[in-house]
C-alpha cells in the first residue's frame, strides 16, 4: 500500500514538474513573443507601382464584393477629353454612352469642367474592382486610376487570399496608421 | 526565338528601373479657369485596433466563464449557451478572424522570420487558450472556440468511430500542425487559414471550394461529432498534449462511478475510457516483448520518416512564391512550356537575373530539406508514440475522461445518473 | 427484424453520405486555386484586351529595322537628334552623347541635372533642356549660356530652332517659349485665346513635342487633342491634322502622338506611347505607313506594357530623321539607338 | 443482456404534443433552407449564364459598331439596353446573396434547434447495462489501433514515394555552377586572359599563321576600328574577341564576332568620379584609362579601368553587375589585369607604398559580384597581373610586386608562400611551369622559384636567380625547358629553367612594348612599330621572318583558333588563313 501509495506521488511529482516546465516554456514563449511583438497593427494594401492590374483582386477578395476598389488620384490625373480610363479605345464618340465607356459597371463618373478638362470620379459602390480602366490609364495615360484596399470593406485577414494569388507581390502589409499607398501623394 | 526576345526586354529593362523609379516626375495637373476645385480622394480607416483588445478581453472573459462553468457549476446547458455566445460574437460578427488556430502560423512565422513582427493581440490569442488548457483542460474547445461551435451545434445523430480509426485519422491532425507550421517558418504562406472550412460560413461568402469544404464537413459532423476538432484541428493537437497535464479538468462525476457505462454512450467523441483490469496473463509476455520492440524502433522510425520528409523537399518548396516562380522560369527557359504567365512576365520586367532567381529559389528549397527532416521526423516521432501508446496497457477502474481527448463539453454530466442524484442532492440543499 | 434492418439501413445512409461528402471535399480541397495559377476567372466584359489593336497589317509596314543598333550608355535616354550632318545627339541621365552617323562616340557632355531633351543649331551650338531651363553648350562641349527657369512648374520637353529662333514647349506650364539666339523671350504661343482662334494646348503629361517645318509654320503636338498644330512663328493658329482613333491611322489613348520629327519631304514621322507606334503621315498629315508597330518596337510581341509593374513601364520612344532619310528611334526600354532603312520595293 | 424490446414503454413519449410540434418546426426549417439554398444557387447560376450572354453580344455588337455604313443609332440602342441589362442582372447579386445568407442561416437554426428539441424530448431514459468483461474486446482495440496507424505510416510512405518519383523542376544551380566553369581543354583552346592561359604566353594551337603583310592586307581577315583607345590586349573565346577603351567621357567594353570583325555590341561601365569637379583624374598617356585587359570564364566578360571600375558583361553585352574598388594610388595609373578562377574573377589591386598597407588580392563571384575573398598585400603599387598555376602541389594564384613574390590559395585567399625578392616597379607578370615561377626585376635580375613551399620562402625555394638585366614592361615566356626574356629595348636573352644559365643573348634593336609569345617552338615577338618577328628559338635565337601590320602596337597578340589578333593604336586585326 505504501508502495503504490509512493508510485503515485511519484508520478504526481512527475505530473507537477511537467505542468510547471509547460507553464515556464508558456511564459517564456510569451516573452519572446512579448518582444517580438509590435503594438501597432498591420493592414493590407496594394503596392501601386507593382500592380499590373490582373484582375485576381475581383474574383479572389473573400469577400462576394471585392474589398479593392479603384481611386483616383486627381493631381494625377490629365483631366482628358478621351480618357483611356473610361473611353473604350476605339470608341465611336467621347461622350458617356454605354457603348464607349470601358468601366463594365459604369463606376466612373465623367463630369465636364471646363474646355478642354473632364473630372472623373470612382462611384465606388458600383465598383467592383476588376481594374479594366486600371489597364487603360496605366497604359495610354498618366495612371491616375489604381487600385487600393478599402478598409471600410475589407476584412483584414491574417492571410489575404488576393495577396497568395498576386502575380506581381503587389499585396503587402503596411502599417494600419498609414494604410493606403497614393501615389505621389503623402500616404493618408 | 521569341522567348530570346523576352530576355532580351527584361535585360533593357533592367537598365532601366532604377532610374525609372527615382527620375518619376510630378507632371503638375492643369490650372481651371473655372471655380472647380480638386477633389481629394477619399481615404476610409480601418477600423479595429481598439476591437482587437476588445477581442482579446472576450476571449479571456469567455475562457474564465466557461472554466467556471464546466469546472465548478458541472452545466451542460450554461456551457451550450455560452458556446453560442461565441460563436456569434467570434465568429459571425467578428468574421472568425483571429483565431487561435490560425495565430499558430503567425507565432511560428515571427519566430523564423526576423523582420515579421506579430501583433500583440494575435500572440494573446495563441497564448490565452494554452495557459486556461494547463489549468482547467479544454475549455477553449469546450464553449470558446467558434469552428468548434458550428460543428457542435449541428451534431444530431452521432455515431461512434471505432477506436482504432479515430486514432489513425488523428494522425491527420498532427500532419496538418506540421505542414502549417513548415510553410509559416519557411515564409510560404499561412496554410491553415487558406483551407479554413467554416470561415465562409462566417462571413456569408467566400470561395467556392472553401465553401463546399465546409458544407461537407457539416455533412459530416451530423454524424460524427466534431471531425474537423478531432481529426484536423491542429491546435487541437496541441491543446489535447497541454491538456494531459492540466491541474484540474472533468470528471464525469466527482462521486464514485457505478460503472454503468452509460457515459461512454453519451460522448459522441470517443472521450471516455472504460475501465480495465489486469492484463491477461497470456497476453502480457508478448505485450511486453512489443512494447520493447515499438520503442526501440522509435528512433528508426524518426529518421526514416524524417529522411522521407527531406526527399519531399520539390513537392514542399512549391509552397513558396519563389519556388513556384523559378520553376516556371525553369520550364520556359528550357521551352517546355509555350505560353508565359503573369508572375513570370513581371519578373522578366524586373531585370533580375534568371541565376539569381534560381540561387533565391534554391536556398529557399534547400531551407525545405531540413524543414522536411523535421516534419518527417516529428511524423515519426508521433506514429511511434502513438504505436507505442496503444500497446500499454493502462489499469483503470472506473469510467473517466481521457485526459487528451476530452473537450469539456459537459454532455456526460447529464448522463451519469450519480451526477443527476448529487445535483438533485445540491438542488435540494439549496431550497 | 424490422427495426434491425432499418438501424443497418441508416448506418449504410450515413457510411455513403459520409463517403460522398470526403470525396467531394477531397476534391475541392485539390481544385483549389490559392496561387491563382488558373487566372483570375474574371468575366470577359472586365477583362481590357487590346492585343487585337495591336496588330498591323504587314503591307502597311514600309520601313524595316537595320542590324546595326547603338547602345546609348545611359540608365535612362530621354530623348534623340540629328542634325544636318548627320551627328546624332542623345540626352539621357545627366548627359548628352554626341555620335557619328555609324554610331562611334564623338563626345560626351555631362550636366548636374537631368537632360530632357536636345537639339542642335545650324551654327553649331547645341541646346539642352532640364527640366526648367535651357543651356546652350558649343560644338566643343563648353557651355555658352544659360537661359532663365521657367519656374518650379515646368517640364521643358522640346526644342526647335528655326534661323534666328529658338523654340521650347514647356508641357508643365503648357505653352511654347520663343526665344532669341541670346535667350531673350520674343513671345509666348499657344495660350489659349478664342479671339485670335487658339484653342489652348491640353497636356495631360510630359510629353508635347514641336518643330519648324519647312514652310516655316511651328508645328506643335497639342497631346490632349490627338493632333499636331500648325502656328505662325507669331503665334496665330493656322490648322490641325490628325484624329483620335485606335486604327492604324489616328492616335490611339491619350497624349499622342507623344513625339514626332520632321522627314526631308515634308512629312511627318510620329511616335505613340501606350500602343507603341511609329507612323509616317505626309506633309498635309494624311497616312502614308508605319515605321515599326508594337510588335516591332517591343520585341517577343508584348503589345500591352501595361502587363509590367508600373514603375518598370517606359514609354514614347523620341523620335529623329537624319539626312539620308533613315528614321532613328530612341528606344527607351533597351536603351538602344535604333535605325530604320524604307524596304526597297518589292 | 437487455432486452431491447423493454425500450417500448419509454417511445410511449413520442406521443407528446411538444415532440410533434418540435418536428414539425425542423421539418419547417428543413423545406426553408432547401427551398433558399435552391433561390440563391438558381439566381447566381441564372445570372451567370445571362451576363455571359450579354458579354457576348455586347462584345460582337462592339465590334459591329465601329465598321462603317451601319445605322450606329440601333446599335447604340441595342448595347445601352444591353448594358443597363447587364447592370441589373449583376449588380444586385451580392445583395440577394447576402440576404439569402442570413435567411438561410436563420431556417438552418429553425431546422437544428427543432431537431435538437425533439432529440432531447425523444431521449430515452437509459438504463444501465451490465458491466461486461471487455478486456478481450479492449485487447482487439488496441491490436486493431496499432494495425490502423501502422497502415496511415504505410500510407503515407506510398504518397511520400509516388511524390518523391514523379519529376520535378530542378533549376537548383549548386550542381550546374559546378560545370559551369570552363575546363582546362577550353582554357587551353581560347586566349581567356592577357598572356593566354595562365598567363603564359604560349598557345596550343599549332596551326597559327606566320605569313600577312597590313600593306597590302595579305593573310589579314578582317580589320576592325575600335571606338576608343586602350592599351590592353584582345581577349578571344570562341567565335567572340573582347576589348575594351576608355577616355575620360566614358569608359567602354567592346565585343567583336572574330568571324566577321562586326562590333557586336559596346558595354558602357560608369566611370566613379573624382570627389570635386576640380580634381580632375590625371593618367599618363601611356597608361591612358583601359590598360587592363579583360578577363573571360566563358561565360561572362570582366573589365577594370584605370579607375577601379570593375565589371561584368554575359555575351550578349548586358551589364550583370559593376563594382567601384576606388581610384587606385598608383604612381603610373592601375594597369594590373584581371584573371578568372572557375567562375570567380581575380584582381591584383596594389596601391600606394608596401608599408601604407592599401594592396589587396580581391575575388569575386561571376554571376553576382559579391566578394568571395579578400588578402592584404604587404606590397607597393605594382602593374603585373596575378597567375592561376595548376602546380603539383595544387592550383595557387602567384602574384608579383615589390617586394614580394606571393602565392595565395584561390579558394579560400589564404597565403601559401611568399619571397622577399622583388624592387622597384614590377610590370612584367610571374610566368609558371613545371614547378617554377619566373619573375623579373627590371633592369636587375631574373629569378626561379619552386612553388611547392609554405609561409617565408625567401631563403628555402630560390631556385635561382641571375643579375643580368630584367624587362620593365614586357612579360617572359618559356616553355618549360627554356625562358626567355625581352626586354623592351630589344635585348633578349634565353636562360635553361632548371639551373638558369645562359644560353644566348641577342639585340633585336627593336622596342617591344608587347609581350613575347611562343606558338609551338617557335618566338613571335610584335615590335611597338607593328612588326611580328618570328624566330626559332632553341637552342639558339634564329630571326626566321617578319611581318609588318602597319600599325603601331601596345598591346600584346592574342592566339587562338588559328587566328592572331592583335590590336593596334586604332584597329583590332585578324590575322588567319583565307
Amino acid at each position: 500500500m505504501a508502495e503504490s501509495k509512493d508510485i503515485i506521488t511519484r508520478r504526481q511529482l512527475l505530473k507537477n514538474g511537467c505542468c510547471g516546465g509547460c507553464l515556464a516554456g508558456l511564459g517564456a514563449l510569451g516573452g519572446l513573443l512579448a518582444a517580438k511583438s509590435r503594438p501597432g497593427d498591420t493592414v493590407w494594401q496594394i503596392d501601386p507601382y507593382k500592380c499590373i492590374a490582373c484582375g485576381n483582386c475581383e474574383t479572389y477578395c473573400v469577400l462576394e464584393e471585392s474589398a479593392v476598389k479603384c481611386v483616383q488620384v486627381y493631381e494625377l490625373c490629365g483631366y482628358c477629353d478621351y480618357c483611356p480610363g473610361f473611353h473604350e479605345p476605339g470608341a465611336t464618340a467621347l461622350d458617356t454612352g454605354a457603348e464607349n465607356e470601358l468601366c463594365p459597371t459604369g463606376a466612373i463618373k465623367r463630369k465636364f469642367v471646363e474646355e478642354p478638362y473632364f473630372d472623373y470620379t470612382i462611384d465606388e459602390p458600383l465598383c467592383i474592382g476588376c481594374a479594366k480602366c486600371v489597364k487603360g490609364c496605366a497604359a495610354f495615360g498618366n495612371g491616375s486610376l489604381f487600385l487600393q484596399v478599402r478598409h471600410d470593406r475589407c476584412l483584414n485577414c491574417n492571410e489575404c487570399s488576393i495577396a497568395a494569388a498576386c502575380p506581381s507581390g503587389a499585396f503587402k502589409r503596411v502599417p494600419a496608421d498609414k494604410p493606403y499607398l497614393l501615389k505621389n501623394v503623402e500616404n493618408a | 526565338m521569341k522567348r530570346f526576345a523576352h530576355t532580351v526586354i527584361a535585360i533593357a529593362v533592367l537598365l532601366n528601373l532604377c532610374a525609372a523609379a527615382s527620375a518619376e516626375l510630378l507632371f503638375p495637373p492643369p490650372e481651371f479657369e473655372s471655380d472647380y476645385v480638386m477633389p481629394t480622394t477619399t481615404t476610409p480607416h480601418p477600423h479595429q485596433d481598439v476591437y482587437e483588445y476588445v477581442d482579446v478581453a472576450v476571449l479571456f472573459i469567455a475562457l474564465s466563464l466557461a472554466s467556471y462553468l464546466v469546472l465548478k457549476k458541472r452545466s451542460r446547458r450554461a456551457t451550450f449557451v455560452l458556446m453560442i455566445l461565441s460563436l456569434i460574437y467570434f465568429g459571425f460578427w467578428r468574421k472568425g478572424c483571429v483565431c487561435p488556430i490560425g495565430a499558430i502560423q503567425n507565432v511560428v512565422l515571427s519566430i523564423f522570420d526576423s523582420t515579421y513582427a506579430v501583433p500583440i493581440t494575435v500572440s494573446l490569442f495563441f497564448l490565452l487558450p494554452l495557459a486556461f488548457t494547463l489549468f482547467f483542460g479544454r475549455v477553449f474547445c469546450a464553449a470558446v472556440c467558434p469552428l468548434g461551435a458550428i460543428q457542435d451545434l449541428v451534431l444530431l445523430h452521432p455515431v461512434s468511430v471505432p477506436y482504432w480509426l479515430a486514432a489513425g485519422l488523428r494522425a491527420l491532425a498532427y500532419l496538418y500542425l506540421a505542414l502549417a507550421v513548415l510553410f509559416a517558418a519557411t515564409g510560404s504562406g499561412f496554410l491553415i487559414c487558406r483551407y479554413d472550412p467554416f470561415v465562409a460560413f462566417f462571413r456569408f461568402s467566400g470561395n467556392v471550394n472553401i465553401l463546399i469544404i465546409g458544407v461537407c464537413f457539416l455533412l459530416v459532423g451530423l454524424f460524427i461529432g466534431r471531425p474537423y476538432c478531432r481529426f484536423f484541428c491542429p491546435y487541437g493537437v496541441i491543446l489535447r498534449q497541454v491538456s494531459r497535464l492540466s491541474k484540474w479538468r472533468v470528471t464525469i462525476t466527482p462521486d464514485e462511478c457505478i460503472q454503468c457505462r452509460l457515459c461512454e454512450d453519451a460522448c459522441p467523441f470517443g472521450a471516455i475510457r472504460s475501465p480495465a483490469v489486469e492484463w491477461p496473463a497470456v497476453e502480457y509476455a508478448k505485450a511486453k516483448k512489443r512494447l520493447a520492440f515499438l520503442i526501440l524502433l522509435l528512433p528508426v522510425l524518426i529518421v526514416l520518416c524524417g529522411w522521407g520528409g527531406s526527399r519531399l523537399k520539390n513537392v514542399t518548396s512549391r509552397m513558396h512564391s519563389t519556388v513556384r516562380l523559378a520553376e516556371r522560369i525553369y520550364l520556359e527557359e528550357a521551352g517546355e512550356v509555350e505560353d508565359i504567365t503573369d508572375p513570370s512576365t513581371v519578373f522578366r520586367a524586373t531585370g533580375e537575373t534568371i541565376e539569381s532567381l534560381y540561387e533565391r529559389a534554391s536556398i529557399i528549397r534547400n531551407k525545405f530539406i531540413l524543414g522536411g527532416w523535421l516534419l518527417g521526423g516529428f511524423m515519426g516521432l508521433v506514429i511511434g508514440v502513438k504505436l507505442a501508446a496503444v500497446s500499454v496497457w493502462r489499469k483503470r477502474t472506473d469510467y473517466e475522461a481521457d485526459r487528451a481527448g476530452c473537450i469539456a463539453c459537459g454532455r456526460c454530466f447529464k448522463y451519469c445518473p450519480r451526477e443527476q442524484l448529487r445535483l438533485s442532492k445540491t438542488k435540494q440543499e439549496v431550497c | 427484424m424490422n427495426r434491425l434492418s432499418a438501424a443497418a439501413n441508416v448506418k449504410i445512409l450515413v457510411g455513403v453520405l459520409i463517403a460522398l461528402a470526403t470525396v467531394s471535399a477531397v476534391i475541392s480541397v485539390v481544385s483549389l486555386d490559392p496561387f491563382g495559377e488558373q487566372g483570375s476567372g474574371v468575366g470577359r466584359k472586365f477583362i481590357d484586351d487590346i492585343t487585337e489593336l495591336a496588330r498591323i497589317d504587314p503591307n502597311l509596314i514600309l520601313y524595316e529595322e537595320s542590324s546595326v543598333r547603338i547602345s546609348t550608355g545611359f540608365e535612362q535616354s530621354h530623348a534623340i537628334a540629328v542634325d544636318s550632318k548627320g551627328l546624332i545627339y542623345v540626352a539621357g541621365d545627366n548627359a548628352v552623347r554626341v555620335l557619328a552617323p555609324n554610331g562611334d562616340a564623338i563626345n560626351r557632355i555631362s550636366l548636374s541635372e537631368i537632360v530632357r531633351c536636345v537639339e542642335p543649331g545650324d551654327d553649331g551650338r547645341l541646346y539642352l533642356g532640364t527640366k526648367d531651363r535651357v543651356e546652350v553648350y558649343d560644338d566643343k562641349g563648353q557651355r555658352i549660356a544659360r537661359w532663365e527657369s521657367h519656374g518650379l512648374n515646368a517640364v521643358l520637353t522640346a526644342i526647335a530652332v528655326s534661323g534666328d529662333d529658338v523654340f521650347v514647349a514647356d508641357a508643365g506650364n503648357r505653352i511654347v517659349v520663343r526665344y532669341d539666339l541670346s535667350g531673350k523671350v520674343v513671345n509666348r504661343i499657344g495660350k489659349k485665346d478664342l479671339e485670335r482662334n487658339v484653342p489652348g494646348f491640353a497636356v495631360p503629361s510630359a510629353y508635347f513635342d514641336l518643330a519648324v517645318s519647312k514652310d516655316g509654320l511651328l508645328r506643335v503636338v497639342n497631346p490632349g487633342r490627338l493632333r499636331v498644330e500648325a502656328y505662325t512663328l507669331d503665334g496665330d493658329f493656322e490648322f490641325s491634322w490628325g484624329k483620335s482613333s485606335v486604327a492604324v491611322e489616328g492616335f490611339c489613348g491619350c497624349c499622342n502622338p507623344a513625339n514626332f520629327a520632321l522627314l526631308p519631304g515634308g512629312g511627318f514621322v510620329t511616335s505613340e506611347k501606350g500602343l507603341a507606334r511609329v507612323k509616317v503621315y505626309d506633309a498635309e498629315g494624311t497616312f502614308v505607313g508605319v515605321v515599326a508597330g508594337p510588335e516591332q518596337l517591343l520585341e517577343g510581341g508584348t503589345p500591352y506594357i501595361a502587363e509590367v509593374p508600373e514603375q518598370h513601364r517606359v514609354g514614347g520612344f523620341d523620335v529623329a530623321v537624319d539626312p539620308e532619310g533613315r528614321v532613328l528611334v530612341l528606344d527607351r526600354i533597351k536603351s538602344v539607338v535604333r535605325f530604320y532603312t524604307k524596304k526597297k520595293a518589292g | 443482456m437487455v432486452d431491447p424490446n423493454n425500450n417500448n414503454s419509454p417511445n410511449a413519449r413520442i406521443a407528446s404534443p411538444w415532440c410533434r410540434s418540435a418536428v414539425a418546426t425542423a421539418l419547417i426549417g428543413a423545406i426553408f433552407s432547401i427551398i433558399i439554398l435552391t433561390l440563391i444557387v438558381a439566381n447566381y447560376v441564372q445570372g451567370r449564364v445571362h451576363e455571359i450572354r450579354i458579354e457576348k453580344r455586347l462584345e460582337n455588337l462592339k465590334i459591329e459598331i465601329r465598321e462603317d455604313s451601319v445605322d450606329k443609332q440601333a446599335l447604340i440602342d441595342e448595347i445601352r439596353l444591353l448594358d443597363l441589362e447587364f447592370r441589373q442582372s449583376r449588380l444586385p447579386r451580392p445583395s440577394f446573396a447576402r440576404t439569402g445568407g442570413y435567411l438561410l442561416l436563420a431556417a438552418l437554426a429553425v431546422f437544428v434547434l427543432g431537431i435538437k428539441w425533439a432529440d432531447t424530448l425523444k431521449k430515452k431514459t437509459q438504463i444501465p447495462k451490465l458491466q461486461q468483461d471487455d478486456t478481450g474486446e479492449q485487447v482487439r482495440q488496441a491490436a486493431l489501433a496499432r494495425w490502423s496507424v501502422a497502415a496511415a505510416l504505410a500510407l503515407a510512405g506510398l504518397v511520400v514515394l509516388l511524390l518523391v518519383i514523379i519529376p520535378h523542376v530542378d533549376f537548383s544551380t549548386t550542381d550546374a555552377e559546378d560545370a559551369s566553369y570552363p575546363t582546362q581543354q577550353e582554357i587551353r583552346q581560347n586566349w581567356h586572359r592577357f598572356h593566354g592561359p595562365e598567363g603564359a604566353g604560349v598557345t596550343a594551337d599549332a596551326n597559327i599563321p606566320d605569313n600577312w603583310d597590313g600593306k597590302s592586307g595579305e593573310g589579314i581577315l578582317w580589320k576592325a576600328k575600335v571606338p576608343v583607345i586602350g592599351h590592353n590586349s584582345p581577349i578571344v573565346w570562341g567565335d567572340r574577341v573582347f576589348l575594351s577603351g576608355g577616355d575620360p567621357n566614358r569608359l567602354n567594353v567592346f565585343c567583336f564576332d572574330a568571324v566577321s570583325g562586326n562590333l557586336l555590341w559596346t558595354g558602357d561601365v560608369k566611370r566613379t568620379l573624382p570627389k570635386s569637379e576640380e580634381e580632375e583624374f590625371e593618367v599618363m598617356e601611356d597608361t591612358g584609362f583601359a590598360a587592363s585587359t579583360m578577363a573571360t570564364d566563358g561565360k561572362r566578360i570582366y573589365a577594370i579601368f584605370v579607375t577601379g571600375d570593375l565589371a561584368c558583361f554575359d555575351f550578349s553585352g548586358r551589364n550583370l553587375w559593376t563594382k567601384s574598388l576606388g581610384i587606385p594610388d598608383s604612381m603610373y595609373g592601375y594597369a594590373s589585369s584581371l584573371e578568372t578562377f572557375r567562375n570567380m574573377v581575380i584582381v591584383q589591386y596594389d596601391q600606394g607604398d608596401a608599408e601604407s598597407g592599401k594592396s589587396r588580392l580581391f575575388t569575386f563571384d561571376g554571376a553576382s559580384g559579391r566578394l568571395v575573398w579578400q588578402a592584404k598585400r604587404p606590397v607597393a603599387n605594382s602593374w603585373s597581373s596575378p597567375i592561376v598555376a595548376q602546380t603539383e602541389t595544387g592550383i595557387q594564384i602567384i602574384t608579383a610586386a615589390d617586394p614580394n613574390v606571393m602565392a595565395f590559395d584561390p579558394n579560400t585567399g589564404a597565403e601559401i608562400w611568399r619571397a622577399e625578392c622583388l624592387a622597384g616597379d614590377i610590370a612584367p607578370s610571374p610566368i609558371y611551369a613545371k614547378g617554377l615561377a619566373f619573375v623579373v626585376e627590371p633592369y636587375s635580375k631574373i629569378l626561379a622559384i619552386r612553388t611547392n613551399g609554405k609561409g617565408d620562402v625567401t631563403k628555402t625555394h630560390i631556385a635561382w636567380s641571375v643579375d643580368e638585366p630584367g624587362p620593365d614592361i614586357c612579360t617572359p615566356v618559356t616553355n618549360g625547358e627554356y625562358v626567355f626574356i625581352l626586354n623592351s629595348d630589344g635585348l633578349a636573352l634565353c636562360f635553361n629553367t632548371v639551373d638558369g644559365k645562359k644560353l644566348w643573348e641577342e639585340d633585336i634593336r627593336e622596342d617591344f612594348l608587347p609581350s613575347p609569345s611562343l606558338v609551338g617552338d617557335k618566338l613571335y615577338l610584335l615590335t611597338e612599330k607593328g612588326a611580328m618577328i618570328i624566330a626559332e628559338a632553341m637552342p639558339e635565337y634564329k630571326e626566321l621572318k617578319r611581318c609588318e601590320l602597319g600599325e603601331r602596337c601596345h598591346a600584346s597578340p592574342a592566339f587562338a583558333n588559328g587566328r592572331i589578333y592583335i590590336r593596334g593604336v586604332e584597329n583590332l586585326y585578324c590575322i588567319g588563313k583565307q
